[in-house]
């Protein structure tokens, strides 16, 4: 662990404060110029190279800013408007590194899309113009110290998402953009009441915020939490928790993310479920340590386990019976949001720190799901898992992939997803809340039996589907997919594996650093 | 007493235990011989005399032995197998002095063993040679072996709880010390002991010796295949194995007329392996009674006749705790 | 004559609800859009009062710009959108909710804001905009939700959303006279490409189906 | 013991050699060779440690951190005498199937790929070789599952058939059902000492209230129990261990029920140690279920003519019989007759090590069978003995030492599982004694039906007349599959012979001293006081003073054979069997595995309900007196399967469908969701105080 210290401190020692609020404006600044570059060329080629570009570029600027946040703490720019700390960070990097691997997986999905003449070549610039807004969209939620700003940037990644949804223009992506348009801005609609209600009662409480116009700053609030009102405070977090929550995807108001992220093109829907879902539970953390410095602990966590338990309900019930194989892994994104609410529910340090732990695993482990299952539909042309069958014998690799996904999804042991949901079963356990664990273990059962019904059908048995080519004598060693393809699936893979056992050193300090950012537990 | 006691006495020791089996090989098939004496009696008939089976065996012994040629060498190593686990099982045993040198070795969960081990190869036997009637013997003597393991093992509880400990050498002595009143507990044991003893050896409500009509024979079915001086030793192990068992009931229930202990002077030693020479010739002699009466019940009711014995065992458990 | 601010704000509450039952009221495309426009007018008219009150100029030109767009600009957009639209889907037919018992289900609506409203916020020391015009838009923006849940058809959906962002606009201009302007504008500018986007989806949906009925659009569901 | 602590790390370097090496060969041959040589060197270096330990007495301890904030989130490892006398267990049966496998793995060549074998296989020992030596929760659940993983990719090998992958998916979810129950009692346990390593939990043992103690156990008892296979949770057992391949069989069944064994042996033992009369009903539920899963799993082997759905099922009735032996040890215990619960506790760990062994190589010899007769059919097999001698006597060994009869193991464990079942009587309360003494007619009678099962076993499958072609061309198996047997067999022997060896080992490995159960000077016998009503006496068994006797007793017997010698020359003349004057029969008359069992059907007919299906078929519809052709089914159904688990699972599914019809379509239900969650939070959060 000296080692990573050691490039640690040489790397922030050289910069100033001041270098690193100019970090927070490039980070921003590059999809945008790369969204500029793609309307210009307006050629598939140069589209691919430029967005491939961009994210690395963002990917880069993003461990500098990680870097920065362990040894600074916090910092801000633009006067206090972008702000950026531990919390901040952390779902700053599952946004850049899906990003890149989405991108990697986009110019091989979309190309082989426009072999096969079901994307002509307006689609893809139209593509890869939406894919750099959402990512310099979902860039902005985490870095807006204004809350009125995050809500925009929620707003607009909506509909940059309801764009990129509408690229098929045949009837499943119509009817799913529109009720997700629909559904989405009633669901905002009610968090910008709880926003500005929040807003008022800050106001209201320190008129110094009134004069600088930082009243909706999420630093003014936090600051003053114990000052604000309760009345308004508790209607407040049951508006933007409603409201947010609806992006998020947490149950009851989850209903338009099945169609979204199963009618989307396959890059899209890894971006969606893996890392937009991240951002609203983000908004809706945030909210939830404010109302929590005002009203306590209690009231707030007894919402969020009652929200998540209802998830992991509906999305088990779901998942059981699913025959589309994107719908199925969209229910287990709902599954896993509502993991983490349950987490930060159960509170106290380990709870907290699993429900961070868990945003990132989840991260890591739904895209490669998406990626793998997206390679196979395309190579069998069907998403119905009942028609797919020796998936191993046809793509020996993505078939290895996806069934290491699927079981790193469904919480097996030896990958990720199984340390984090082990992590907030023992806060659950350890706070006293058996209820609410033995529900959630129940539960994870149950998902448990409905993606093996599916997964095991599907990776093993003697391959037959009505796709192109899908006969028993392929050769073992050559698989369907593309190399671009395999290489994001290849990083993703290794790292549920390693993440199961071995959490590297800056993660856990910045995890450590995300916790106290809470405010609510010690380590023990 | 363990075994390897130095000096004099092991000599004795071991002298007394050898005489023993000796005493017990030689009268085994007389107890045979008495039994088909008294049935043929109780049916009017004259019968064969008394030392018949001892004929038999010499005949059989200088015959010359016919082997299938599908068997393997299953089929020819069984009766040998058969013949050393009832010798063995003998060994371990206090027939005619409430004494056996080797009880520091084996007790009675052992014998159970063996005779469970010679059962096992005989019905290996019976499937060896590939003929439909080993195949009869073989699944009925299954079926019966395997309902027959509960009720043995309870009796040894009942017995083990009233006399303690499965020790032979101490139970038969403590039996004789007991004296003629037998507690109730123990009646029950000998009710199931008693019908235990009628399936083991093959007697009639389960299997009738006597026949090879493939209805009814059991045992019989899985030597069928047997001949010369193999088939001798079956026989002689069988019998050995009836002795053997029917010596246990006296000792073990009725211990009328045994000394209690082995140093207690030459003469009522031999007045003793008198007395239970006499209790066993005429338990045998209930034996054939009890067969001439009943007959062969059909192949379906004998669990409910061995269940009848695992009932009993249990009342004497619970008559013993309460 | 001077008449004293808080029977205007009242009486400016009262006829944004009964402008709102109005839309209630209405079953055919084009009786709502008039009920909407007189809503608007309404809403601009209360926003004046607030600027009025607070002399604050951003409010004069929120209450313009208001007036502008949603009274002329949205409804004339529609109106060319919807042109080509069928009658019979403009007229709803049968909705899921009867019109009376949609009157009654909104009445009830409104007691309960009240409701929530002031029983959470006897305590807190409201000023004199707040405390009236919080609970009349959190009415409006739950009417506006029934609204849409209530009708069978695609353009009322519109309808629904529409309301809603009166109620949201009330909301913002009523409570936060401190907040920047330019968050405001980036407010209502996302409103705004919000209800274009799904009138540019409408359009592309009736190429595609040929009915704005939502019966059409159940096809992805659990079955 | 300095090389000790080196021991550990180079098990687990060798065994993930062997799992990585095969990648880097093409030809199966090197491939085998290359996979399952470190295998079984890395076994024999585990048997090496184990029995060092458990010589020594010492422990070994190691440990790697993964999350420092919370210190008892790591991979840390304890091994102690416990951990090491399973650890030993794994050890011994994995060096004989490992090299079981260089042989058998050559019947996968062609249609499979070794590599994946290979790898797999030294995964899964690994990981069970590694939860014996956990030392906290979490590492205890990751290899735990880990070895649940790799024993399904194991099951699921042969993919192509689709019942292999119904049997896959039943046996991942049932050991994920139990990991759930599992998690939940350490989790029980967590709350009550407030750190997950197993150190606090074995200091806290004793303060735990009778509740929290009731409820970890009967979460243990369940979690653990579904993967040892007790019986209502043993469904998955008779269908995961026939479809993998049989060297992973001979392992998952050997020794992967013995990890369930450690995982309750630790709780039960270790952390919910029972003190006080009140904890005797934990030993009655032990001794209620050993006994009900012992007598349910022989029924079942006994009427199955598939020789490996067989062997799994008496799997079952083993794993009762150790349970059974636990629970006593659990009875004596709580009511303080420690010597009486040494003995119980030896005759359990001692019945484990002796069904590991044994089940093993009748597993390897089901599985040489199988390989050269390409079917685990009964009816179609037969007189293997005379073309494949060599694994018919080791077969032969396996089931009498199975069957419990004397010269070998089986014998001495039941022997001491009877001496406990009779010395049931100090337990001072009556319900106790009379709910012993009937589990112990359902002990007594497994044993009878375990007998006749092997009868059946080794008698159909071995001797008499082959009874199709496959049987007839069948040809011995190659020589390292018959070295792995030998290992096995001759282990088998050695434990029936000389108890002393394991009695020492099970003694130094549950720390109870050594006077307290029976004298272990080599060659000493296994003795067992009693004192009922006044009358004490000692009964002892010594299996190397029974083996002298029994040879005097063959020589004596030979010699009047050779001195009583027949009249005149006898000549042994070889003819065929008599078929009561029929003319030749040929095969088709034997007895086959179906029609022997059917007696034991019958008698049990309220347990199995036979059902019998007649099918006749016509030469024409109009005439049904001719008939073309007429077939009986006879089956029994699989009880549990139709009376507990199908209506279960049929609820859940119901409950869950209803649960999924929310997601309608319609955009209206949709809002209308959004709108009640709104309004009932806000209820909910203004009417709260």
């Amino acid at each position: 662990m000296a080692l990573w210290s050691t490039i640690l401190a040489d790397l922030t020692a050289g910069a100033s404060p001041s270098a690193w609020s100019e970090l927070i404006l490039t980070v921003l600044l590059t999809p945008a110029v790369a969204l500029a570059a793609v309307t210009l060329t307006h050629r598939k080629r140069p589209a691919e190279i430029i967005t491939v570009a961009s994210v690395v570029l963002v990917v880069l600027q993003t461990f500098g800013l990680v870097a920065g946040v362990i040894s600074k703490g916090q910092f801000s720019a633009l006067g206090g408007f972008l702000y950026l700390d531990a919390f901040g960070a952390l779902v700053l990097i599952p946004i850049a590194g899906v990003g890149f691997v989405a991108a990697l997986y986009s110019v091989s999905y979309m190309g082989r899309q426009y072999e096969r003449g079901v994307v002509d070549d307006r689609h893809i610039v139209r593509y890869y113009q939406g894919f750099n807004c959402f990512v310099l969209t979902m860039l902005l939620v985490p870095l807006a110290n204004n809350m009125g700003l995050m809500w925009v940037a929620i707003e607009a990644t909506t509909l940059v998402s309801v764009f990129m949804i509408m690229l098929y223009t045949n009837q499943g992506p119509m009817e799913a953009a529109w009720k997700y348009l629909i559904v989405a801005t009633v669901g905002l609609s009610l968090a910008l009441l709880g926003i500005v209600l929040f807003t008022y009662s800050n106001t209201a409480v320190s008129p110094s915020a009134v004069a600088s116009g930082s009243g909706m700053d999420w630093t003014s609030m936090s600051a003053d939490a114990k000052l604000l009102d309760p009345g308004i405070v508790k209607i407040a977090f049951v508006f933007v928790l409603v409201g947010l929550g609806t992006k998020a995807g947490l149950a009851p108001m989850h209903t338009w993310l099945p169609d979204a992220h199963g009618e989307a093109p396959t890059p899209v829907s890894a971006l969606l479920s893996g890392v937009l879902l991240n951002c609203a539970i983000y908004g809706v953390l945030r909210f939830y340590i404010v109302a929590s410095g005002t009203l306590g602990a209690a009231l707030p966590s007894e919402l969020m386990i009652i929200l998540g338990l209802l998830s992991m309900g509906i999305a088990a019930a779901s998942i059981f019976f699913q025959k589309d194989m994107k719908r199925m892994l969209a229910y287990s994104s709902v599954e896993h949001m509502g993991i983490v609410s349950l987490a930060v529910g159960f509170g106290g340090f380990i709870g907290l720190f699993a429900a961070m732990l868990h945003i990132v695993n989840h991260a890591v482990a739904k895209p490669l799901m998406f990626f793998a299952s997206g390679t196979v539909s395309q190579r069998y042309e069907t998403k119905v898992m009942t028609e797919i069958k020796g998936v191993v014998k046809t793509m020996p690799v993505t078939g290895a992939f996806l069934l290491v996904g699927g079981l790193a999804i469904a919480g097996m042991p030896p990958f990720n997803i199984f340390l984090s949901e082990f992590l907030v079963l023992t806060s659950g356990f350890g706070t006293g809340q058996f209820l609410a664990g033995s529900l959630m273990i129940l539960l994870l059962v149950v998902v448990f039996a409905g993606f093996l019904r599916h997964l095991v059908p599907m990776v093993f048995g003697s391959p037959k589907g009505p796709g192109r080519a899908v006969t028993a004598d392929s050769r073992p060693g050559e698989d369907g997919a593309g190399k671009l393809a395999i290489l994001p699936m290849a990083i993703l893979v290794a790292l549920v594996i390693v993440l199961g056992f071995y959490i590297p050193q800056p993660l856990q300090t910045l995890i450590r650093d995300a916790v106290q950012v809470f405010g609510q537990g010690a380590p023990p | 007493m363990t075994l390897f006691t130095t000096g004099a006495d092991s000599l004795k020791v071991v002298a007394i235990g050898a005489l023993q089996v000796v005493a017990v090989f030689a009268f085994a098939p007389l107890l045979t011989g008495i039994m088909r004496k008294v049935k043929a009696r109780t049916q009017k008939r004259i019968g064969a005399s008394v030392f018949q089976p001892y004929y038999e065996i010499s005949k059989l012994w200088s015959k010359d032995e016919v082997v299938s040629d599908y068997s393997s060498w299953v089929f020819r190593s069984a009766p040998w197998v058969v013949a050393l686990a009832t010798i063995t099982a003998a060994l371990f045993i206090p027939v005619f002095v409430p004494f056996s040198p080797f009880s520091a070795a084996g007790d009675v969960l052992l014998v159970i063993g063996l005779l469970a081990l010679a059962r096992f190869f005989t019905m290996l036997a019976g499937i060896d040679a590939a003929s439909a009637f080993g195949g009869i013997g073989t699944s009925r003597e299954m079926m019966i072996s395997s309902l027959v393991e509960p009720g043995l093992f309870l009796t040894i509880f009942v017995v083990s709880l009233t006399l303690g400990g499965t020790d032979l050498t101490s139970l038969v002595g403590a039996a004789a010390r007991s004296g003629v009143v037998i507690a109730p507990s123990m009646l029950f044991g000998l009710i199931s002991f008693f019908i235990i003893i009628l399936a083991e050896t093959g007697r009639l409500p389960f299997d009738n010796p006597a026949t090879h009509l493939e209805l009814t024979m059991v045992h019989e079915a899985m030597v069928l295949e047997y001949s010369g001086r193999s088939l001798a030793l079956i026989e002689w192990s069988q019998s050995t194995k009836q002795l053997v068992l029917l010596a246990l009931l006296a000792n073990l229930f009725l211990p009328l007329g045994m000394p209690t202990s082995i140093d207690v002077g030459l003469l009522p030693l031999g007045l003793g392996a008198l007395a239970v020479l006499a209790k066993v010739a005429l338990i045998s002699v209930l034996v054939a009674y009890v067969e001439t009466r009943v007959a062969k019940w059909r192949l379906f009711r004998v669990p409910d006749l061995l269940t009848v014995a695992i009932a009993s065992a249990m009342v004497g458990m619970i008559f013993f705790y309460l | 004559m001077q008449v004293p601010l808080s029977e205007v704000l009242t009486l400016s509450s009262v006829a944004l609800l009964v402008s709102t039952f109005g839309v209630v009221v209405r079953r055919g495309f084009a009786g709502w859009l008039s009920a909407y426009r007189y809503q608007s007018v309404v809403l601009a008219g209360s926003t004046a009062v607030i600027a009025y009150a607070t002399g604050l100029w951003e409010i004069y030109a929120a209450a313009i710009l208001t007036l502008v767009v949603k009274a002329i600009v949205i409804p004339r957009l529609l109106v060319r959108v919807t042109e080509s639209v069928k009658d019979e889907f403009k007229i709803e037919a049968n909705p899921y909710v009867s019109i009376r018992l949609s009157l009654l289900i909104s009445a009830l609506l409104v007691a309960l804001s009240y409701g929530v409203i002031h029983e959470t916020l006897i305590s807190a020391n409201l000023d004199v905009y707040a405390l009236t015009y919080l609970p009349v838009s959190v009415s409006l923006f739950f009417i506006g939700l029934f609204v849409m849940v209530s009708r069978r058809m695609a353009l009322n959906q519109v309808v629904g959303l529409l309301i809603i962002e009166n109620g949201l606009f009330l909301f913002t201009t009523a409570l936060t006279q401190g907040v920047s302007l330019i968050i405001e504008v980036g407010i209502l500018a996302d409103i705004l490409v919000g209800v274009m986007i799904s009138a540019l989806l409408l359009l592309r949906m009736s190429q595609t189906f040929d009915s704005f009925d939502m019966v059409s659009l159940e096809s992805l569901k659990d079955d | 013991m300095n090389f000790l602590p080196m021991l550990l790390p180079a098990i687990v370097a060798l065994f993930i050699a062997g799992a990585l090496l095969p990648l880097a060969f093409r030809d199966p041959r090197r491939e085998a060779v290359a996979s399952f040589v470190p295998a079984a060197a890395s076994s024999l270096l585990t048997v090496a440690l184990s029995a060092s330990v458990l010589l020594s007495g010492s422990a070994l301890r190691l440990s790697s951190p993964v999350v420092e904030a919370i210190p008892s989130m790591s991979l840390s490892f304890y091994v102690d005498g416990i951990g090491a006398f399973f650890m030993l267990i794994i050890g011994l049966v994995s060096t004989s199937v490992s090299i079981y496998s260089l042989g058998y793995s050559g019947a996968y060549s062609g249609k499979h790929s070794i590599r994946a074998l290979g790898s797999l296989l030294n995964l899964f020992v690994l990981s069970m070789i590694l939860v014996t030596a956990t030392n906290n929760v979490f590492s205890f659940l990751l290899f735990w599952e880990l070895m649940s993983l790799a024993s399904f990719l194991l099951v699921v090998y042969e993919h192509e058939k689709e019942t292999n992958l119904r049997s896959g998916i039943t046996y991942l979810v049932m050991t994920h059902i139990g990991t759930a129950l599992i998690t939940a009692a350490f989790l029980v346990l967590y709350f009550q000492t407030g750190s997950l390593s197993f150190d606090s939990f074995r200091s806290a043992a004793g303060q735990l209230s009778s509740f929290t103690k009731g409820l970890v156990f009967v979460l243990a008892l369940a979690g653990f129990g579904t993967k040892a296979g007790l019986v209502p949770m043993h469904i998955w057992l008779p269908e995961a261990h026939p479809s993998a391949p049989s060297n992973v069989s001979a392992l998952m069944s050997g020794v992967m029920l013995k990890v369930g064994i450690y995982g309750l042996v630790r709780v039960t033992l270790g952390f919910v140690v029972p003190s006080s009369p009140g904890d005797a009903w934990m030993g009655l539920l032990m001794v209620v279920t050993g006994s009900f899963s012992a007598l349910v799993g022989v029924l079942y082997a006994s009427v199955e003519h598939d020789i490996k759905r067989a062997l799994a099922y008496h799997s079952v009735e083993n794993i009762g019989i150790i349970v059974l032996g636990l629970g006593l040890s659990v009875v004596f215990m709580s009511f303080g007759l420690q010597s009486l619960a040494a003995l119980a506790l030896l005759a359990s760990m001692y019945h484990s090590l002796n069904h590991a062994v044994f089940k093993g190589l009748l597993f390897m010899g089901a599985g040489s069978v199988l390989m050269r007769t390409g079917t685990a059919d009964m009816n179609r097999m037969g007189g293997l003995v005379k073309k494949m001698p060599w694994t018919a006597l080791f077969f032969l060994v396996g089931s009498i030492a199975i069957a419990g009869l004397p010269p070998l193991n089986g014998f001495v464990s039941e022997w001491l599982t009877m001496q406990a079942l009779l010395s049931s009587y100090q337990v001072p309360n009556v319900v106790l004694q009379l709910s012993i003494g009937f589990a112990s007619i359902a002990f007594a009678l497994t044993l009878g039906l375990a007998s006749a099962t092997f009868v059946k076993l080794f008698g159909i499958s071995f001797l008499s007349r082959p009874r199709s072609k496959a049987a007839e061309e069948a040809i011995e198996a190659p020589k390292s599959m018959l070295a792995g047997m030998t290992l096995a067999g001759s282990l088998c022997v050695v434990l029936g012979v000389l108890p002393f060896v394991a009695t020492s080992a099970v003694a130094s490995a549950f720390g109870f001293d050594i006077g307290l159960v029976s004298s272990y000077a080599p060659f000493g016998p296994l003795t067992v006081g009693y004192a009922a009503n006044g009358l004490r006496s000692v009964s002892s068994l010594s299996m190397p003073q029974v083996l002298v006797i029994t040879g005097a007793v063959g020589a004596a017997l030979l010699g009047f054979v050779t001195v009583v010698g027949p009249g005149r020359k006898t000549v042994t003349r070889r003819y065929t069997t008599w078929e009561g004057g029929f003319g030749a029969l040929d095969e088709r008359t034997e007895y086959t595995a179906t029609s022997l069992s059917q007696p034991i059907r019958s008698a049990f007919r309220s347990f199995f309900r036979p059902h019998t299906s007649v099918k006749r078929e016509y030469y024409s519809d109009s005439n049904h007196l001719i008939k073309r052709s007429v077939s009986v089914t006879s089956e029994t159904r699989e009880v549990f399967e139709d009376h507990l688990y199908s209506p279960a699972l049929r609820a859940v599914v119901a409950v869950l469908d209803r649960v999924r019809r929310l997601q309608t379509g319609r955009i209206n239900s949709y809002l209308l969701y959004i709108m009640v969650a709104t309004i009932s939070l806000l209820l909910l959060v203004v009417l709260q105080p």
